[in-house]
């Protein structure tokens, strides 16, 4: 079942026109299986970082997930908005020009658990990337990129509130 | 005609309905609720058949049945009143508006 | 224009200890309403709307009022501009897709209802309809046809319904709103009424719709910022960040009443139809954006 | 039955943008139902992309992402044509998958 939305009259906001492609048929596979709990691995393999989602404030996961500190950076470009339409539905984009980047990780300061997610960037894959977060309120929002083995942040305040007249 | 005027009138409202009459002192009884509730909720009926209930209205007239079934006569007359309170100025509002509404229509 | 305050004589009030404002007694009776039609004129009334608000936003393209808060603010637009690359109503309108061709029972499907196969007409919707006397609109017109159909009618605020609409919107996409009021009274009186109800005050907070998005749209109400009310319905139905999920054109209708301390009609009531008659209406010639992404 | 994915993936030159939307809760397990009762936690916790393959993208999620979760990012090396094999699981084991062909 493909929905087609190639003609551009079709889209609201023309904005690289693509097609939605979509070939197999995914199989909602829902089981349980045994989910180990696995020890705090630095980000940059493959293992789910459980102990640095544990943390409270952005300094901890952190330190769980890299073991290091950042330096702020004018390289690593952050594109929040001053004032969130919705604390549910927060647009949140990175990118960055530093070199050999291997993880990039987006932390949300006030929110009950700070780290909000962690990526792994394998070699060939452009060190940018856009998704949407819950923010609890009016917080920093703070973006991690692992260049070569150090890691550079940027920071910027999002306003968060709730919106109608109350009722 | 400006928010800031609206927001006067619409304190202006809740402050005469807020300052009702004074209570006899004695214990309020059962009967007293009974008739209060039944005013209340005439009132209501009024507003419904005009279309122009208010949700805090019903809040009210909630509280008094809830506080009367747990024995608290006075507070619940004192929510049936503020109901019917509030069940007479929604009916003035609707009266009120009948003509009203045209003073902010686009012409 | 100073808005005179009756001084309400209610029987239960003792005498109030605020000053009171005593103006001019408006007369208890009810004078003599001008239903005659000479009083009523839709086509002067589209216009005067639309030039309200042509000259409050001058900077605002016509055919962009339908995208609401997002045409009042620039930092909200981008927001909504990356939204809508993965729009969140994607699975609505494929759920709505599936949904409008799966036959009922009978084996009919909803294309046999509608003029066209229900595909591209969102845009004459809702319309008079003469037999009745009475506005329909796209929400009553999918239900009725589910019960001719023999099956249940579903919630005018609930997904099945938001997930039908969406399609059927999808399909007008950019076609412009094409609302007729037919030579008829009753017509005349349903779109009258629906424009009483738009400017009417209600709830204890004593707003009317127009209090809002005519008197200060593009204005924060704490995060949210107001829409104009000209094409306000043209993105309907809705995915709401706020409801985290999709709204009719009725959920709205009945939110928005109870954020004022009123209660709420039953979906489709006559207001509601009446009120969305008229917005329509005075928004022909806009084009129809529907499903929505809004705050 | 169709999946809970849905993917765009399209190539221009040696870059391939890749957008992806999947329909999910991200219950955070903070918030109540209209019983009162506490909506356990239900998240997908890892999100990767394959091509031949190969994993050009692992997102490990917490309940900060978005209900319906939407990610975007681009990766070389991909040609039209190729396939894109997109999976998640979530803290429930719960798991889903699906291929897209790059357009």
């Amino acid at each position: 079942m493909n929905l087609d939305r190639t003609s551009a009259t079709r889209r609201l906001v023309l904005k690289g026109a693509g097609s939605v492609a979509l070939i197999g048929a995914g199989v909602y596979l829902g089981f349980e299986t045994g989910f180990g709990i696995l020890p705090a691995l630095a980000a940059a393999n493959g293992k789910y970082p459980e102990e640095a989602f544990k943390q409270k404030s952005d300094a901890d996961a952190i330190k769980a997930l890299y073991g290091k500190t950042a330096e702020a950076s004018d390289k690593v470009k952050l594109d929040a908005p001053e004032i969130a339409e919705n604390g549910a539905v927060v647009p949140i984009a990175v990118a960055t020009t530093l070199p050999d980047v291997t993880s990039i990780s987006f932390f949300v300061s006030e929110n009950p658990n700070a780290l909000a997610a962690s990526y792994v960037i394998p070699a060939g894959t452009v060190p940018a990337i856009a998704n949407r977060l819950k923010m609890a309120k009016t917080c920093n929002v703070i973006a991690i990129v692992e260049s070569s083995g150090k890691l550079f942040s940027a920071t910027k305040e999002v306003k968060v509130t709730v919106g109608g007249c109350g009722g | 005609m400006s928010a800031t005027m609206s927001m006067i009138r619409n304190m202006m409202i809740s402050a005469v309905l807020l300052t009702s009459g004074a209570w006899p002192a004695r214990a309020a009884s059962e009967a007293d609720y009974k008739t209060a509730l039944a005013a209340a909720e005439a009132a209501e009926k009024e507003a419904g058949q005009l279309r122009n209930k208010w949700t805090t209205t019903e809040t009210e007239l909630a509280a008094a049945k809830k506080a009367a079934a747990a024995g608290d006569f006075d507070g619940a007359i004192r929510a049936a009143r503020e109901a019917d309170a509030l069940a007479k100025a929604s009916i003035f509002q609707a009266t009120s508006e009948k003509e009203r509404w045209k003073d902010m229509e686009i012409r | 224009m100073f808005r005179t305050i009756l001084c309400p004589a209610f029987a239960a009030l003792a005498a109030a200890a605020l000053a009171c404002v005593a103006a001019s007694a408006i007369a208890a009776s009810d004078k003599a309403d001008p239903k005659t039609n000479a009083g009523i004129n839709p086509v002067a009334d589209a216009t005067a709307f639309r030039k309200f608000f042509t000259d409050k936003f001058p900077k605002v393209k016509l055919e962009e009022f339908v995208n609401g808060p997002y045409s009042m603010d620039e930092d909200l637009h981008k927001q909504w501009e990356e939204k809508e690359q993965f729009a969140p109503y994607e699975f609505a309108l494929e759920t709505g897709k599936d949904m409008f061709s799966t036959p009922f029972r009978n084996g009919k499907t909803y294309a046999d209802c509608f003029p066209n196969g229900g595909i591209g007409i969102r845009q004459n919707y809702p319309y008079f309809d003469e037999k009745e006397g009475k506005v329909v609109t796209l929400e009553l017109a999918l239900n009725r046809c589910r019960e001719a159909n023999s099956e249940a009618p579903y919630s005018y605020v609930k997904d099945e319904m938001a997930s039908l609409t969406a399609y059927m919107a999808f399909t007008s996409r950019s076609k412009p709103m094409d609302i007729r009021i037919p030579n008829d009274p009753r017509a005349l009186e349903a779109y009258e009424n629906g424009k009483r109800y738009f400017y009417t005050r209600r709830g204890q907070l004593n707003f009317s719709c127009a209090t809002c998005h005519v008197q200060s749209p593009g204005e924060h109400i704490r995060a949210e910022i107001l829409a104009p009310a000209l094409g306000i319905l043209n993105a309907m139905p809705i995915y709401r960040s706020e409801w985290s999920g999709m709204g009719t054109t009725s959920r709205r209708f009945i939110t928005c009443n109870s954020q004022t301390r009123a209660v709420p009609l039953e979906p489709q009531s006559d207001e509601y139809r009446d009120v969305e008659y008229f917005l329509s209406y005075v928004a022909n010639g806009l084009p129809i954006s529907g499903p929505g992404a809004r705050p | 039955m169709a999946s809970t994915i849905r993917v765009r993936a399209t190539a221009t030159g040696d870059t391939t943008e890749v957008q992806a939307l999947i329909q999910h809760p991200m219950d955070t397990g903070l918030v109540k139902d209209a019983q009162g009762q506490i909506i356990p936690a239900h998240f997908i916790q890892q999100l990767t992309f394959e091509h031949n393959g190969k994993t050009v993208f692992l997102a490990n999620w917490g309940t900060a992402v978005s209900k319906d979760p939407y990610v975007k990012f681009s990766f070389k090396g991909a040609n039209k044509g190729d396939d894109l094999r997109i999976s998640w699981v979530d803290n429930k084991g719960a798991t889903d998958n699906t291929t897209a062909k790059i357009q």
